[in-house]
């Protein structure tokens, strides 16, 4: 595509001339946007079309997890029940545990980053958007994968961390182990990929001015997410390498009888899992930090000490792990010290609570429904908490680990203190999205319903988990007592599934014919309120200037900008890590079909290699193909220095 | 980039340096000293659990110093400090409970 | 389910209460007493910081507020006021963790005790049942039994846990806590049962397609009556006393019985199944899923993947006759 | 939102070196993800050692010498690496060209030496968890200089094309001549655990 000469190095000042008005934007959104059609879909690298496709898809994934939770409610509603054989209740239990946490948890919450960072950062793109599309198609393949394995009666059915040597080798037969194993690369492969645009985008696309102090809440949380993404997750794929290596090729990593080690597995998992639900539940506290101003119409008070807390939760947490394992009979010496970290992560989490508090305490709250679902935060999370405190304790653990207990308490923190904190960000990010409000009558409704019924779906858990109800039971006897409360449980969660469900109508509705929302429909503070709802490709007409932590409170007059960034290639600001001072001018990519082909390739060589290990040395052939057609030089406009 | 330079740029973040590094060799530490602990002989990992607390805390003072004794205000540096300093404070408790394990328990517990 | 129930449905929650045979809240043995009152301390604090959150968050949805706003100096003070209030309740928070934490720590060197006169047993957990091993100095006094544990009351018991396959885990709630069975792994679990009675333990670790079926009775008795069971255990297995206790015996020799199940006394000495020897005088049969009683014992013979689906019994055919005798003569076998 | 502006900023140099580049950062990244990978990979050698009632298990310890064939190889490629990143900063495109080259070949030679070290462990990754932890470490390294030598051969092929002479090329050699760096690394402390460890 050749261009004029004037082209090259057309300046955004050379637009101002004030002859046509829209002359800046309409340039701006031809060199940005993602022209229609299917191959243009597929080769979008705009992070706002890959993000609204990784929440719609990761919302997807939460319904079905809930389907299988609806399902595994009515088996246990009563005692020996024969609506689920024990193998497909073991399925489902399973899948339900892997997709919500692999597939919907932690997906959902980097693809509210891959979406929102830009446009709180104010920069046009996020940095290496390529790797955000092939981090998409990589994600929908390996879910989809698990799913058509388990309707192909060839789920796993090992539980979501199954422990060897049930999943070895030796006890699991066929090729369901080696699913599971195989999603965790997958989804390993697409959260790494997200974890290091974030990075970069945070710590070298500010706008200027933004320093460190300034950056907002949620931004600063998802940084820490995607650190402990890229020092956690290499832990589950080497745990779930050896494991397809143990099954498929002999080795014996896990296999007392020649050396290897059974709480191997665990330390490798648990190494990644304690951090992996830390990365799920900081990016929720962080919405909550970043809502709540809008809500209570004063900034947060605590900016340092949140920031802190952040940061001190995310590395507090890499010490944990071996607070799952506290009754396989390591030395209670040893075990203590992690009994003593877990419970020094109670002093950051009340810093959170005791700030959000205050800042609520110094405000004027106004009920809306964002603000609701975070009063559902506290009350839930909070209790959650406590369980926690308790189980965090060697000696009491030793009575509820792997009872119904636990299964109260993760769900507590898990739906309380991040499904609530994400459905009060979807409340108020959706007018930024689509351009439209939700409605607060059906949002009152989904937020009560979900409330009432998951507490009163899940705190007899705690009872029945005293009183004996162990975990991943099909069935249990009669005489033990259990039948009524199990029956009200799962009474109770046909509420959640009706909150849920009028959720989706709501997103539906809204979506179509929610009431015009405008730029900044809540008066919030943060830089994304800035820019038109949905943002236009570029996001912002000229790169935005920032002066203190609550940008548009304070330059209520209008927004500083700079200018002199090129209109004839997709161009962008670098700025330096703490002061944010502008570095250089650097230019996004074009779109591309490489990472989706890239993905395709990467997929087959993953999905093979759980039937052969020649796979990975014939699927590397298609897969460096693809990669050197994404790196090959193109000689775009994108490509000048 | 010259020492005293490099010095000054480690003084802010020497909390989130000296506090989480101290703390995560002293979970090995408690790990493996349980063993020979149990069988009698000088107790190693109270001595290194306090000795950790100590300079846990001494590294949350120095970024604190490096803040200047603000509150966060004052630039990235000075909100790095403080920031480090509350952070470093925190693990020095966490090491001062596991330090209280140490005291109570003698390695030989299942 | 008949929808009469439905309003007592909500009266099962406080009266799902405090007693029961696997329950941690009805504490009958050392170890469980000990961790009841910790639990007591730690629900108790816990919620009373939950409930002051909650008093805190209320207060500060719903104070008065001035319509007007206040000044800035009044805000300056008010945020002067709650750097000051989260300081205090940070150094709350610091002061109960700790406490919670020592205690924890205490109840961790209280249940650690070690007790040189306890009672040995060897548990070795199998998919999805239990092999029980009571050691003794002189080895024809040693005798294996499956799926039920009598203990003397009063006396500590060590019980070394072992398994033959996959992770297992032995708990007790009224008795203990919970330890697990790991391969190449040697736990210990020791406690002192406090009360005379039946308990029921149940494996707390996925083990498989069973896992749900996998529980133990657990007799505390007199230690009179302990020893009384401990010697007809060792006894060698009760003769047959009619014909069709004796056919049931040739049956057990002569079919696949006797390749996984030892009955002391026969032919029958296979080890990869329950031992039979006195399998009439267990409460249970196939690890707390039948009463054992001859009419339960010749269902499972008959079907055991009915009873209990995947389990590693396979269906052995057998003539009517011959599960009639192998049931009368198992039933006789006390 | 209304606009003003404060600043023009047309005089940004566009693309930068070093930290103001956005490559360089992704090579750090990748360096920092693959780093962890190895450290635990050695984490998982060194505790499967301590549990072991003898170490090796059941079998010689390995013979170093195709290992330490290697390790010469890489700290010697490390001059030419060391060139190559100069010569790129300098943006001279023939030296560079000559040096990636250099740079393919000398990522290659071990690759070639590595086919002796595989069976020099003498052990097989199936025989127990020694022979399986230590294959995955070399294996592991051996991905790792495999997928910088694809790296590299693609680079230098750019380098001959028109897209070669070009600041971003330059920057592409310099990140991956620092990413070489890495891999000689790495070999260190794996050289040392599969042939220091068994000898101690
Ligand atoms: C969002 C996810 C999330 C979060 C945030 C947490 C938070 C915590 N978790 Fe939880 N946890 C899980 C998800 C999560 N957990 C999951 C999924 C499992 C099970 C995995 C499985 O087995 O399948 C699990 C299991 C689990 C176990 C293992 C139980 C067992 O298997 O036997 C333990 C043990 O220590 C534990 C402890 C804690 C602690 C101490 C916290 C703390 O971070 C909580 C801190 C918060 C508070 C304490 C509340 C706020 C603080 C205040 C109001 C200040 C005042 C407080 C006091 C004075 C106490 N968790
Ligand atoms: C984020 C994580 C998450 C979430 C949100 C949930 C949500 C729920 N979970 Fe789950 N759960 C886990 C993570 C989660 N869970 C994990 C990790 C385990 C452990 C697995 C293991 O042991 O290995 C577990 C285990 C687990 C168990 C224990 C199983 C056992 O041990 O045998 C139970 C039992 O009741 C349960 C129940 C529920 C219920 C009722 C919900 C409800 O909240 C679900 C709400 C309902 C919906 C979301 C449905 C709404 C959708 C529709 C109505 C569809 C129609 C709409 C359209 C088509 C548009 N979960
Ligand atoms: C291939 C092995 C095998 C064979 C053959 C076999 N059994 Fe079993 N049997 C088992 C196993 C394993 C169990 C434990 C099942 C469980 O609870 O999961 C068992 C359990 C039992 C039990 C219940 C024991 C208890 O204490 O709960 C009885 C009774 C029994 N078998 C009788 C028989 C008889 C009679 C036959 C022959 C007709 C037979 N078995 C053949 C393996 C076998
Ligand atoms: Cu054995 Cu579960
Ligand atoms: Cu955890």
């Amino acid at each position: 595509m050749t261009r004029p000469p004037e082209d090259r190095d057309l300046r955004d000042t050379a637009l101002d001339t004030g002859q046509e008005p829209d002359a800046l934007e309409r340039r701006l959104a031809r060199i940005w946007r993602t022209p229609p059609g299917l191959v243009n879909a597929l080769s979008t690298v705009d992070h706002k079309i890959i993000g609204r496709r990784y929440i719609v898809t990761a919302f997807v994934f939460l319904a079905l997890g809930g389907v299988l939770a609806m399902l595994m409610r009515l088996q246990l509603a009563q005692p020996e029940s024969r609506f689920l054989s024990p193998d497909l209740y073991n399925q489902v239990f399973t899948i339900h545990g892997a997709n919500m946490m692999f597939l919907f948890a932690v997906p959902v919450m980097e693809a509210m980053a891959i979406y929102f960072v830009p446009l709180l950062v104010g920069t046009r793109n996020i940095a290496f958007p390529r790797l955000g599309a092939f981090s998409y198609w990589v994600y929908l393949f390996g879910g989809s994968m698990l799913w058509i394995a388990f309707i192909l009666q060839m789920g796993p059915d090992v539980g979501w961390f199954a422990y060897v040597p049930l999943a070895g080798p030796q006890y699991s037969s066929g090729k369901r182990a080696d699913i599971w194993a195989q999603m965790i690369t997958f989804t390993e492969i697409s959260a790494l990929a997200v974890a290091i645009e974030i990075v970069v985008t945070v710590l070298k696309q500010r706008a200027p001015g933004m320093s460190l102090d300034r950056i907002p809440l949620v931004v600063w949380a998802w940084l820490v997410m995607a650190f402990m993404i890229i020092m956690a997750m290499p832990a589950v794929v080497t745990a779930s390498s050896m494991l397809i290596l143990d099954r498929l090729v002999g080795t014996h990593f896990f296999n007392p009888a020649e050396g290897g080690d059974v709480l191997l597995w665990q330390h490798l998992f648990w190494f990644f899992g304690h951090p992996e639900v830390y990365i799920i539940f900081l990016p929720a506290v962080g919405m909550i930090s970043t809502m709540l101003p809008a809500f209570v119409r004063r900034p947060i008070f605590g900016y340092l000490p949140l920031v802190m807390a952040l940061l001190t939760m995310g590395l507090l947490s890499f010490g944990l792990w071996v607070h799952h394992m506290f009754t396989t009979g390591l030395p209670r010496l040893g075990e203590s010290f992690f009994t003593a970290s877990s419970m020094a992560i109670a002093v950051p989490a009340g810093v959170q609570i005791f700030c959000w508090l205050a800042t609520i305490w110094l405000g004027r709250p106004a009920f809306r429904v964002p603000f609701l679902f975070i009063l559902a935060f506290f009350f839930t999370f909070v209790l959650g908490g406590m369980t926690g405190v308790m189980v965090a304790s060697v000696p009491l653990d030793t009575q509820v680990h792997d009872t119904y207990f636990v299964v109260a308490h993760f769900h507590y923190v898990l739906v309380g203190g991040a499904v609530f904190p994400l459905l009060g960000a979807i409340y108020y990010w959706f007018p930024k999205i689509t351009g439209r409000m939700m409605s607060e009558r059906i949002g009152r409704w989904v937020a009560g319903l979900l409330f009432l019924g998951f507490n009163f779906t899940f705190f007899p858990m705690h009872i029945l988990g005293l009183q004996g109800m162990t975990r991943r039971i099909y069935a249990y006897p009669a005489e033990m007592g259990w039948g009524g409360m199990n029956l009200f449980v799962s009474l109770c969660s046909v509420a959640m599934a009706a909150g849920f469900l009028l959720f989706f109508i709501d997103i539906f509705r809204s979506a179509r014919h929610g009431e015009p929302a405008g730029d900044n429909p809540w008066e919030a503070s943060t830089l994304e309120w800035a820019t038109s709802s949905p943002p236009p490709p570029y996001n912002f007409v000229r790169i935005p200037v920032v002066t203190s932590a609550s940008p548009l409170w304070d330059e209520k007059g209008s927004l500083p900008v700079v200018s002199g960034l090129a209109v004839n290639r997709r161009e962008l600001l670098i700025t330096g890590m703490g002061n944010a001072t502008p570095e250089v001018r650097e230019t996004s990519p074009q779109n591309s079909i490489w990472p989706f082909f890239a993905a395709i390739a990467t997929s087959v060589m993953l999905v093979a290699s759980i039937f052969t290990p020649w796979a990975v040395v014939w699927g590397a052939i298609p897969l460096t193909i693809t990669l050197i057609g994404w790196f090959w030089p193109r000689g775009t406009p994108e490509d000048d220095s | 980039m010259t020492a005293a330079s490099a010095w000054r740029h480690l003084m802010p973040v020497a909390g989130i340096l000296l506090g989480p590094g101290i703390w995560a060799v002293n979970m090995e530490l408690g790990q493996i000293l349980a063993y020979p602990e149990c069988s009698g002989g000088f107790r190693f990992s109270t001595l290194a659990t306090f000795l950790g607390a100590a300079l846990a805390l001494l590294g949350a003072f120095l970024s604190y110093r490096a803040s200047g004794f603000r509150g966060g205000k004052g630039g990235p540096s000075a909100f790095v400090g403080s920031v480090c300093a509350l952070l470093g404070s925190i693990f020095a408790f966490a090491l001062l409970l596991q330090g209280g394990a140490t005291l109570v328990l003698t390695g030989c517990e299942r | 389910m008949n929808t009469a129930r439905l309003p007592h449905l909500f009266l099962l929650l406080p009266l799902a209460g405090c007693s029961g045979w696997q329950s941690a809240l009805d504490p009958r043995g050392s170890t469980a007493e000990e961790l009841h009152g910790l639990f007591w301390l730690f629900t108790i604090t816990c919620t009373a910081v939950w409930g002051a959150v909650l008093l805190v968050l209320a207060a500060a949805l719903w104070r008065r507020r001035h319509p007007a706003g206040i000044s800035e100096a009044q805000q300056a003070r008010s945020e002067r006021r709650s750097g000051v209030a989260i300081g205090a309740a940070v150094a709350a928070t610091v002061v109960i963790i700790t406490g919670l934490t020592f205690a924890s720590y205490l109840a961790t060197r209280g249940i650690a005790e070690e007790h040189p006169e306890a009672l040995t047993i060897r548990v070795r957990g199998y998919q999805w049942w239990w092999e029980v091993l009571y050691a003794d100095s002189a080895p024809h006094r040693a005798f294996l039994t499956a799926n039920e544990l009598h203990l003397p009351v009063g006396r500590p018991v060590r019980l070394e846990l072992a398994t033959a396959d996959v992770i297992h885990s032995f708990w007790v709630p009224n008795l203990a806590g919970k330890q697990d069975m790991i391969p190449g792994r040697e736990n210990v679990l020791v406690f002192t049962p406090r009360e005379p009675g039946t308990y029921r333990a149940q494996c707390a670790e996925f083990c498989g397609i069973q896992h749900a079926h996998m529980a133990l009775r657990i007799v505390v008795e007199a230690p009179a009556d302990f020893e009384r069971w401990r010697e007809a255990q060792i006894a060698e297995a009760a003769p047959p006393m009619t014909p069709e206790e004796e056919a049931g015996r040739q049956v057990m020799e002569s079919k696949a019985c006797g390749a996984c199940h030892t009955v002391r006394g026969t032919a029958a000495a296979g080890t990869l199944g329950p031992d039979l020897t006195h399998v009439g005088g267990r409460q249970t049969i196939a690890a707390g899923m039948l009463p054992t009683t001859r009419g339960s014992l010749a269902a499972w013979i008959a079907d055991p993947q009915t009873v209990k689906p995947g389990n590693n019994m396979p269906m052995v055919p057998l003539t009517a006759e011959e599960l009639q005798a192998v049931s009368a003569y198992l039933a006789r076998l006390r | 939102m209304k606009h003003r502006i404060v600043a023009d900023l047309s005089g940004l140099p566009l693309h930068g070196a070093g930290s103001s580049s956005q490559t360089w950062w992704g090579t750090l990244a990748f360096m920092l993800i693959e780093g962890i990978g190895f450290v635990l990979a050695l984490a998982v050698y060194l505790y499967l050692a301590s549990i072991a009632p003898q170490w090796p298990l059941g079998a010689p310890p390995p013979d170093p010498w195709p290992g330490t064939i290697i390790a010469a190889l890489l700290l010697l490629s490390a001059i030419p690496n060391w060139l190559v990143g100069r010569w790129a900063e300098a943006q001279d495109l023939r030296k560079v060209r000559i040096g990636l080259v250099i740079m393919s070949v000398a990522g290659i030679l071990p690759l070639i030496v590595r086919i002796w070290e595989f069976p020099a462990l003498n052990v097989s990754w199936d025989s127990n968890a020694y022979g399986s932890i230590l294959w995955i470490l070399l294996g592991l390294h051996t991905a790792h200089i495999l997928t910088d030598v694809m790296d590299t051969l693609v680079l230098t092929a750019v380098m001959f094309t028109r897209h070669g002479d070009n600041k971003r090329r330059y920057g592409d050699a310099q990140d991956n001549a620092l990413y070489w760096y890495f891999v000689v690394l790495t070999w260190l402390p794996i050289y040392l655990c599969i042939y220091g460890v068994p000898r101690l």
